[in-house]
């Protein structure tokens, strides 16, 4: 399975999401300057990484959302790619439109980095066929805007549709009804404020985040297999 | 030249927790008469001379400037001076 | 927007004004000497910036000779932007410590953000990928509004910064004290990891080679009342105008990447930051080492403000800026580089081999004088030193041993103590997990960072109690050194090196300066019996307010190398049951 | 009941990296008449009614609101609307 990770001016964890595709899962992964590839045809799979893409400044993800990259992850999600934002990535899909919702500040107006418990609320969907469903899980968050908002027809429609895939145990940030991770309805495009990519590995604190990419992998070779 | 100044504001109904925050801190030094707060952008921008100024605003707020799920957004357009 | 009128060089002399940007008279005169005439107003700027001791070290350089510097391990000693460490398999790391503590106390968020900024660039400089900051802070108690609104933004300062670049903040210390309320104390430490074949100098080497300008483009921040020349022009200019440096994390996130992608290409000659001084500094320092002279057009400076003066430029403290040297015609190899990044790379300049330093401004020569006399023959003082009283009292004093009854009621009173109480309320807004390599956290001892496709990690930690230094600077100075390799061997690893960053009151009262001898003793006996060579620091003098010096800090920052990731161990007891041990007196 | 609209800006000669960013991008996306962009705050304040409303204000601004060592600011008041 062949990886993208798209990099932005001023994402930060692309090369934390390349390793946990590459070493972690053990599958090819390449680095994306936004502006080199005109398409993404020949990746199975594309990975928003966090970070703060042109700073954060304006609204986190706003500027990076008009780059032409993000016409090409329209396409692609249009095509059915699997496509996975994490954080700041959240951000962009959520600017983009290709999520519903926004985020705003934390509701105590600070940055957060730590550990928390996640509930996975749908484990049908091609990121979290590897969890049980109602597994808690242990994932780090590092985000200032991770207050996650909605108006009430689209929550309705989230939850109508099974669309909020991870809420949070302890939610730390105000998101409404806990959200904490979210998919589209044609169930493609994933996005979540906790970093999977930062718990694969023991070392780590938690490798409970593995199990999101094994996922991919998994539902991708029975997809090919079948598809062949 | 245009001086363009455009105020960006939460739609009502979304949250803002800086607003609330601010408020609680006023309160907190004394001000007990603040009763809201709410906390937006205000952004100049300068223009170079261009035959249709309005319609470009209107499409930078709306492509980028603003996010219609949470903002709104008035503009005014002035005369700019030169230096 | 005015055009500052300067004042001539007969001026200058004639009304002191050298004085103003913190010359003495006899300094002046030897400037005269050297240059053989009177210097002109950015000549006068030029040499008090590069002998202030911020640059110079001239009253600090007679102790910093005492530290221990050298080992098996050193690849780097001071000298450098940071000091070097070998940690095998061909593998370094580079790390210092910078003191931010004057702009803290005037704009904490922007001051603590522009230090912790600036210790990066001095890594990146040396082509090191940064993969660690700590920072150890100093402020009065949390009882006034003042002090509350300091500590906050200092915080969120570090935080807006460093999260936004992508370099871990993984641990530090806070202190309140009563001596440190008029005089917060911002330190910061950056650690980064590099392959020893790519280790980069900042020299400006090679007759006729190109100076290239990479990055912000140059502002008036930071220039102070120095200006007083235009001063008069813009009395309305103070309510309106701030000098006070603003730093664009964003911008060095692009800087980090493409300078150490430039790396990669041998075009590179040499690179610098414009840290304190900012182009004075890196562009005479960069010559000076190379024992070449260099030649700047400062028309091509990319310029924020209109109209900046020479002195303006000069002077100018703008952040996330790179000076970089580039064989000439192969500038478009790394311009190429920079444009990737949307950075603006501009030729200003050549290496000459006349060994002048000169600058040429609007078709005048503004600047020109011998690029070594702005290093070499900085003075340095040999400052009298006096044993405080206060200290032979206590030395005087029979010793005390406190009765405590109450044990329980003393533990409870102990850790509500801000200065021992947890400091998760600060490290959580840090991004301490970016990069994905940290196996210890802040809230341990030492942070342990992991070094990938290795089987070995580093240890950091930084430490100073800075009441035992008042009580004993000697004794108190090794105490500093020997508790940060404690928590170095605690978590696993041995200690390889440390950088020290001095923090004192003013030097010129001998009793602050037999403090900062006494510390550096202590320090430096400790060094040579733990074999932690000192490889880089900073020093940050005349730190008082209402003529109260704060207590001697010098902080020490340490870092040790697991022989393996299976000697990781962090200071939280880990399972029920597991036995505890006391070892020790 | 008051409203009250304050705008507060960065004070000339300091650094606005966010503007930056912002005019950047508007040009990439083919504004290129955009110059300059600067970016500031605007607050709505609603306080109940009070003798020296205007003075309280520029208290607040100076105590909190703004930094006065980097920011400007400038406000109105209004008699607000009982909704
Ligand atoms: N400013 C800070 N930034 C990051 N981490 C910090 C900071 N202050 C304290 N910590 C973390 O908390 C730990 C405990 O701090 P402290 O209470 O000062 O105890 P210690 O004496 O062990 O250093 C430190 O080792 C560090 O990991």
């Amino acid at each position: 399975m062949k990886f993208a990770v798209i990099v932005f001016p001023g994402s930060n964890c692309d090369r934390d999401m390349y390793h946990a595709a590459k070493d972690a899962l053990g599958q090819e992964a390449e680095l994306v300057w936004y502006q080199d590839a005109t398409t993404l045809e020949n990746y199975d799979a594309i990975l928003l990484p966090g970070g703060f893409s042109y700073g954060d400044y304006l609204r986190c993800g706003a500027i990076a959302s008009t780059s032409a990259m993000v016409k090409e992850l329209r396409v692609q999600a249009e095509k059915g790619t699997p496509i996975l934002g994490v954080c700041n990535g959240f951000q962009i899909l959520l600017e983009a439109g290709l999520l519903p919702g926004a985020l705003l500040r934390n509701k105590n107006l600070k940055f957060m980095c730590h550990h928390e418990g996640l509930i996975v609320k749908n484990n049908r969907t091609l990121f979290t066929t590897d969890y049980e469903q109602e597994e808690e899980i242990s994932i780090p968050i590092a985000h200032g805007e991770g207050n996650y908002f909605c108006d009430p027809q689209t929550l309705e429609q989230l939850k109508a549709n099974n669309q909020i895939v991870f809420t949070y145990s302890n939610n730390p940030n105000g998101s409404i009804e806990d959200i904490a991770g979210i998919i589209n309805e044609q169930g493609n495009v994933l996005g979540m404020m906790p970093h999977p990519e930062r718990a694969t590995e023991d070392i780590l604190g938690s490798a409970d985040g593995l199990k999101l990419f094994t996922s991919m992998l998994k539902n991708w070779r029975e997809s090919y297999v079948a598809g062949a | 030249m245009k001086k363009v100044k455009i105020h960006i504001t939460l739609k009502e109904g979304v949250l803002d927790p800086q607003g609330k925050a601010v408020q609680g801190s006023l309160n907190t030094l004394g001000y007990q008469s603040v009763e809201e707060v709410r906390i937006g952008k205000y952004l100049e921008l300068i223009l170079a001379d261009d035959a249709n100024v309005e319609e470009q605003v209107e499409e930078m707020c709306k492509k980028l400037l603003a996010n219609p799920v949470i903002e709104n957004y008035q503009y005014t357009v002035e005369e700019g001076v030169t230096q | 927007m005015l055009q500052a009128l300067e004042v001539t060089p007969e001026v200058i002399e004639a009304e002191k004004h050298y004085r103003e940007m913190g010359l003495t008279d006899e300094e002046y005169q030897s400037i005269v000497r050297i240059l053989g005439r009177r210097p002109n107003f950015t000549e006068t700027g030029i040499f008090s910036v590069m002998w202030s001791e911020h640059c110079s070290y001239k009253t600090s350089k007679p102790l910093l000779r005492k530290f221990p510097t050298e080992g098996p391990q050193v690849i780097q000693g001071p000298g450098e932007g940071a000091g070097i460490v070998d940690i095998g398999d061909g593998q370094a790391v580079a790390f210092k410590v910078e003191s931010h503590n004057h702009p803290s106390a005037v704009e904490p968020y922007q001051g603590a953000a522009t230090g912790v900024g600036g210790i990066i660039r001095d890594i990146f400089s040396m082509g090191a990928r940064p993969i660690a900051v700590l920072n150890s802070l100093r402020f009065g108690q949390l009882t006034t509004g003042r002090v509350k609104y300091l500590f906050d933004e200092v915080v969120h300062g570090i935080a807006g910064y460093g999260n936004c670049v992508g370099v871990p903040t993984v641990g530090g210390e806070v202190q309140f004290d009563d001596c440190y309320e008029g005089n917060p104390l911002v330190n910061a430490m950056c650690v980064g990891l590099i392959d020893q074949k790519d280790i980069q100098k900042g020299i400006a080497a090679g007759l006729g080679n190109t100076v290239l300008y990479v990055g912000s483009k140059t502002g008036r921040d930071g220039i102070h009342g120095a200006t007083f020349a235009s001063e008069d022009l813009t009395e309305d200019s103070e309510s309106k105008r701030s000098n006070v440096q603003v730093g664009d994390p964003f911008m060095e996130k692009l800087l980090i990447e493409a300078c150490l992608e430039a790396i990669n290409c041998d075009a590179l000659v040499g690179m610098q930051d414009m840290g304190a001084a900012g182009l004075t500094s890196s562009a005479s320092e960069m010559a000076s080492k190379a024992g070449m002279g260099m030649e700047m057009n400062l028309d091509r400076i990319p310029q924020r403000e209109d109209n900046m003066t020479a002195y303006e430029m000069m002077l100018s403290e703008s952040q996330e800026r790179m000076l970089l040297v580039v064989e000439k015609g192969r500038e478009q190899e790394i311009i190429s580089i920079f444009e990737k990044y949307d950075l603006e790379a501009v030729a200003v300049g050549k290496v000459t081999d006349d060994k002048q330093f000169r600058l040429l401004h609007n078709g005048d020569v503004v600047c020109d004088i011998p690029v070594d006399s702005l290093a070499e023959d900085a003075p340095v003082y040999h400052k009298p030193s006096k044993v405080p009283a206060y200290y032979e009292k206590f030395q005087a004093m029979p010793t005390y041993q406190p009765k405590v009854t109450d044990h329980e009621l003393m533990l409870e009173t102990l850790l509500a103590q801000p200065t021992i109480a947890s400091k998760e309320y600060v490290y959580d807004q840090y991004d301490s997990m970016v990069q994905a390599n940290t196996a210890v956290a802040p809230g341990s001892d030492a942070a342990v960072i992991r070094i990938r496709d290795y089987d070995k990690a580093l240890a950091i930690t930084t430490d100073c109690n800075s009441r035992y230094i008042y009580l004993d600077p000697e004794v108190g100075g090794q105490i500093a050194v020997a508790e940060a390799a404690r928590n170095i061997v605690c978590s696993g690893a041995k200690p390889l090196a440390l950088t020290d960053g001095l923090n004192f009151g003013n030097p010129d009262k001998p009793e602050n300066f037999w403090q900062m001898e006494k510390s550096v003793d202590g320090m430096s006996s400790a060094s040579l019996v733990l074999n932690t060579p000192v490889i880089s620091g900073n020093v940050s003098l005349y730190n008082e307010s209402n003529g109260q010096a704060i207590f001697p800090t010098p902080i020490v920052g340490m870092v040790g190398l697991h022989a393996s990731v299976a000697h990781i161990t962090p200071s939280f007891f880990r399972a029920e049951g597991d036995a505890i041990y006391l070892i020790g007196e």
